[in-house]
């Protein structure tokens, strides 16, 4: 199935397990249903469980989180991650920290689905990745998976865990297909997946790059450099033993980011990683981030903005000090600002 | 002369009013101590909706509040030593010592989380009178604020949201004309009532004196029956006046910033000598009764002051295990 | 039988609708061509209250907008070869490419922006209105809204502050009964005015019918007079109706977010073809005027399409150095 | 002059020197003036630039973006960071943006000051320092100056300049005396001061970690350790240089930081210094910072979770590998919760 069929999945799973569950949004029951994501859910759940909101980002939040302490798990829905900055207050102030300021008694498992947008002119307020700041908040769990089969696992996890939950869903992984098991399929937060095996170079991505990654990472075995490809999948908590482990093994570091560079989750794994793993390190750690800039809605200008497989191919070679091919990588069946030939816009 | 409201209610009202009152004032006599070391706004003089509102709510109704909320936690039934305890840093507060004074909290009487950031629970609450329509409980959640919310962008949406699914919420707004030390034209349109607004965006409003809880009562009374049974959120504005400064347990028209003449107004409706001199004129006042009550709640207090103090400091390994749940933590 | 409208100005506004649609439906037919590739909010059939405030504006007020906001842009005198080479993202582009469609700005003419935040300007506007006022310059901010603003917490905040401050803002808001493909009832209180709303938070408000542009004008021209005779913050709700789906260039009645028959009714009460009707009857309309008028509109549109197709795209070292100021830049 | 008079002398002589000045907040214009910063401004410059204002956070951001727009140069002030996360939208998606996705004619000359509270009980919600958040997003200047000095000249130079300026003021630096020059005195906005010089470590500081650091760098330096003292002053942009050229002699580098660690500014220095002076490090980069927890109400909580001078001698000692003599330091005249003995609460 594919990303946004796993997410409806989960969805659909926890509302028919738990009626606990409810899930709402901007467009959650609209006839597109948030990108296949929510489709049919209000028919076969009810308005009482499947609903719309107003554009009251911050309330909303507030409301889930009351709609929590009051024994619900819900599921908000932001088409955009950008509209999820009205609502930090609720976030950080409440959400991450219910469970602490009133005595470490109960958590607050509210799960807030946010998409981010990339391409297609989205430009500077409909493309921000800005797992970083959710990433630096004690108490909050950020996930970000690559697969639909994580994507639904982590989904049903947030639902069911006892954590406030953003889960960062990539509008360009929605198309993206992938074996998914059936029914209530979990993977637990915190957990990193190692997608490939290599002595060489630890890669360690998310989302998106970690699909880019894949190819590089294949791309380059053939050339003779084999890596350990960690997707994340959890941005907090990390997996840090993982990556440590890895590391330990191969003395070479790439963190991948979808992120902005400066202050970036990339940042904090190398930073952590050259301390712990200080006497196995052979080459310094290096990272690919977005610009520390916004994107813009000019085709022109997003052309090099984002991290692709062979600039991540590229890294690994200054990595092992050999130049490796990686110029056939850059070839595209489709305009570099979609994410196939069938999108045609408008958003 | 009979007041239409029953006297073991009246009087249920006066006693919870001597007894926040007397909790706030052993608050402000011990404050200088130093050793309730957390930012601290007492109620002093605003006992009036409190008490009303706790005459109003039974056991399966919610509520939350907002930075001022001692008597609020107190009306609701939340555990008194637990909240001293609380602003003492202990372990054995409310929460833990976590939250001190503006974070208070006593799930098992319904009051579910008091907060510093102003509005900042009120879409909590509206939340939790959804948790309650969509489980098809009863009750209603009350959700206790000040003016100054009315300035703040979340009350709007989450009232709005609210009405579109009626649900069962009882806004309760202590109108006390300041909000730290700003009066109410530098930062609400002149002319505009606090209730006339509530009405326009979909809550039934209604607003009375706060100093005189037994009209209060009636008030929040008939909007809490309306929200009950299935009307919509309500609001009750009720006008009041806190005596002491903002924060902390002085007394500040020294300042300047409201007048003495003002204040002096207000301390001359204050909503308990009131209430005692209308109950002993109606003759349901019995002394004996008041004698023991107050005897009671000093004694309560002096126990609850006792048991903070005597009561440990949490464990510093707490801090960092208090962020997420078992599954999660510790994060590494 | 005379309007009370000078026909001078109907002409204005007639023209402008025209001008608007004809700019819109450009940009429809050539979408599919994927040379205009980010989301693009068209207004056709919601012309009027564009026009009509652009008959009202002069060049000393301000205006911002959201999303929805070629209209408002070309009412208020925005340089057309800019905006459809900013959609084209190109360096002659009113953003020089980096906004496109959502992000339009022409400060030479008093368009001061447009973003894709709902809400997002509303307090930007607030904002040009306080610093008119600390200046003493005349004129007022035109801020355009959608009748989903009327969900936002920010909406609240900033009329609040605007009538506390006596602002020279008028708010203009478009309801077009849909959010995307939400209809109000799903997310405002049902019975629930707009214009009730702006009243009761503060503003001076009325409503009207946006597909009538004359009898907006009227709306408008008090409003506007007030606001800049120093009343205070003025609200307009103008009742129209988008004709295409939310975002793009089609139609998507098909959906079924909303009844073709209701569609049609709207359609039926396209602003255009009244307003030319209705000076016609009046002997306002010289047909070599219209005539006239088509021909330069189509020859400006062709104009603008060319010049942005032929337009150069923008140097990628910008995309680092629009960030900051030259003092701060370039970020190390 | 003490901090805060440094702070309301900056903005005297900003309201004083250009009409185009504002300055608002809640409490702006009270009887104790913001901790004294903005006292009797009201009364000298008049109520139409010197002002309350509603609880209304994020419009009265935006307030400011539309009036830099319109030519005037606001500063608005938050009596707690806490409170400015209310207006995340306002600073992320417009005032930071606003540069860029018009086209980068201009820019929003808007000064938010954000006041950093710490210890009696401030407690979750009024004691976050959470730079990192503003410090990631592209368009956004941040500063945390140490001293009065600096308080001025940053003050001056954010409302004079042309960005949006995050100016981070720590509640227990407001009453810390320090020369201050009078006039018009400017601190470039970008650029680090070295406090002390030494060739053993190079200690990287900033806002009331400055000081403490001082303190420590002084006491070791009698036991031979001779650090190099850098205070950041800004966040962003960062002064790299300045540090690079440190870490090139000392060959280790401690960063401390007054904001969470993981996912805050210390791991980004760390990161980028680890990576820009590879062959120069002698010892893994290490750093202090808050742990990754929200401050508790309770002061039994809150008395190792501040960084002080006793922890940064500490991870001097244990960056040369040498122990040093750091209990001394632990000695305090107060209570460890409050600035100092004259502090008796309520906030
Ligand atoms: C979002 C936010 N802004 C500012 C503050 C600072 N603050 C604390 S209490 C308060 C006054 C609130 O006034 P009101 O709601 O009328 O309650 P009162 O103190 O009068 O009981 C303010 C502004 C805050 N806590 N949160
Ligand atoms: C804060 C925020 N939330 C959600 C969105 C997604 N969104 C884009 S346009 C729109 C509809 C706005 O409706 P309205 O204001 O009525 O304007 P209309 O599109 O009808 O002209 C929404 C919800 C957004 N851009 N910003
Ligand atoms: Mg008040
Ligand atoms: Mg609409």
């Amino acid at each position: 199935m594919t990303y946004a069929e796993a997410v409806r999945d989960a969805l659909a799973v926890a509302l028919e397990q738990d009626p606990a569950v409810i899930v709402y949004g901007l467009g959650a029951p609209d006839p597109k249903g948030v990108f296949g994501t929510t489709l049919g859910l209000q028919e076969q759940f009810g308005a009482d469980r499947v609903f719309d909101m107003p554009t009251a980002e911050n309330a909303m939040t507030g409301v889930g989180i009351g709609a929590a302490l009051g024994g619900l798990r819900p599921v908000l829905t932001h088409q955009r991650l950008d509209f999820a900055l009205l609502s930090l207050d609720q976030i950080i102030n409440n959400a991450a920290k219910w469970r602490f300021m009133f005595g470490g008694r109960r958590g607050v498992p509210l799960t807030i689905r946010m998409i981010l947008g990339r391409g297609w002119g989205q430009g500077p307020t409909h493309s921000q990745n800005l797992q970083a700041i959710f990433a630096h908040i004690p108490g909050l769990c950020v996930v970000s998976p690559a697969t639909p089969a994580d994507a639904k696992g982590l989904l049903l996890s947030a639902i069911f865990g006892q954590d406030p939950v953003i889960f960062l869903e990539h509008r360009w992984l929605h198309g993206a297909r992938g074996e998914t098991p059936a029914g209530d399929h979990r993977v637990p937060i915190g957990r990193a997946h190692r997608l490939r095996q290599g002595g060489d170079v630890t890669v360690v991505a998310s989302s998106i790059l970690s699909l880019e990654a894949l190819q590089a990472v294949d791309h380059v075995a053939l050339q003779g450099v084999a890596c350990d490809l960690i997707d994340l999948r959890s941005i907090r908590p990390l997996d840090w033993d993982a990556i440590e482990s890895s590391v330990r093994k191969t003395g070479r570091l790439l963190v991948l980011d979808p992120g902005h560079e400066t202050g970036g989750v990339a940042g904090e794994i190398v930073a952590r990683i050259t301390t712990r793993c200080w006497g196995h390190l052979r080459a310094p750690p290096s990272r690919l981030a977005m610009p520390d800039a916004p994107e813009s809605t000019s085709p022109a200008l997003t052309l090099g903005y984002h991290v692709r497989a062979e600039h991540i191919a590229e890294a690994i070679g200054d990595l092992v000090g050999a130049p490796l091919e990686v110029s056939s990588l850059s070839a595209r069946p489709h305009p570099h600002d979609v994410p196939g030939n069938d999108f045609q816009g408008p958003f | 002369m009979v007041h239409p409201l029953d006297s073991g209610v009246s009087r249920h009202i006066l006693r919870d009013m001597i007894r926040i009152r007397a909790v706030e004032e052993a608050i402000a006599d011990r404050y200088g101590e130093q050793k309730m070391r957390c930012p601290t706004h007492l109620s002093i003089g605003q006992e009036g909706p409190a008490a009303a509102v706790g005459a109003v709510l039974g056991p399966e109704d919610l509520a939350v509040s907002g930075h001022r909320a001692h008597a609020h936690y107190l009306a609701k039934g939340g555990d008194l030593p637990a909240m001293i305890a609380e602003i003492y840093g202990k372990a054995t507060g409310c929460s833990r010592g976590n939250g001190g004074s503006m974070h208070l909290v006593d799930e098992a009487v319904g009051f579910m989380g008091s907060t510093a950031i102003v509005g900042g629970t009120v879409p909590v609450g509206v939340g939790l009178a959804l948790s309650l329509a969509v489980r098809r409980k009863p009750g209603l959640v009350c959700i206790f604020i000040g003016d100054a919310v009315l300035e703040t962008g979340v009350f709007y949406e989450s009232a709005g949201f609210a009405a579109v699914r009626k649900l069962p919420v009882l806004f309760v707004c202590e109108n006390n004309l300041y909000s730290v030390y700003s009066p109410l034209e530098v930062r609400q349109p002149a002319g505009r009532a606090l209730s006339d607004v509530a009405a326009a965006v979909g809550l039934q409003a209604s607003s009375g004196d706060g100093n005189d809880p037994r009209a209060a009562y009636g008030l929040l009374k008939s909007a809490a029956d309306r929200a009950r049974s299935g009307d919509g959120p309500q609001f009750v504005e009720l006008a009041t006046y806190r005596w002491r400064e903002h924060c902390g347990p002085l007394f500040d028209n020294d300042l300047g910033y409201r007048s003495e003449a003002e204040y002096l107004v207000w301390k001359a409706r204050d909503p308990i000598p009131r209430l005692m001199q209308e109950l002993r004129e109606e003759g349901a006042l019995d002394p004996a009764w008041l004698a023991a009550a107050e005897a009671e709640i000093r004694a309560e207090i002096e126990a609850a002051f006792a048991f903070a103090e005597a009561s440990p400091f949490p464990d510093p390994v707490l801090a960092s295990t208090d962020i997420y749940s078992r599954e999660i933590a510790p994060f590494p």
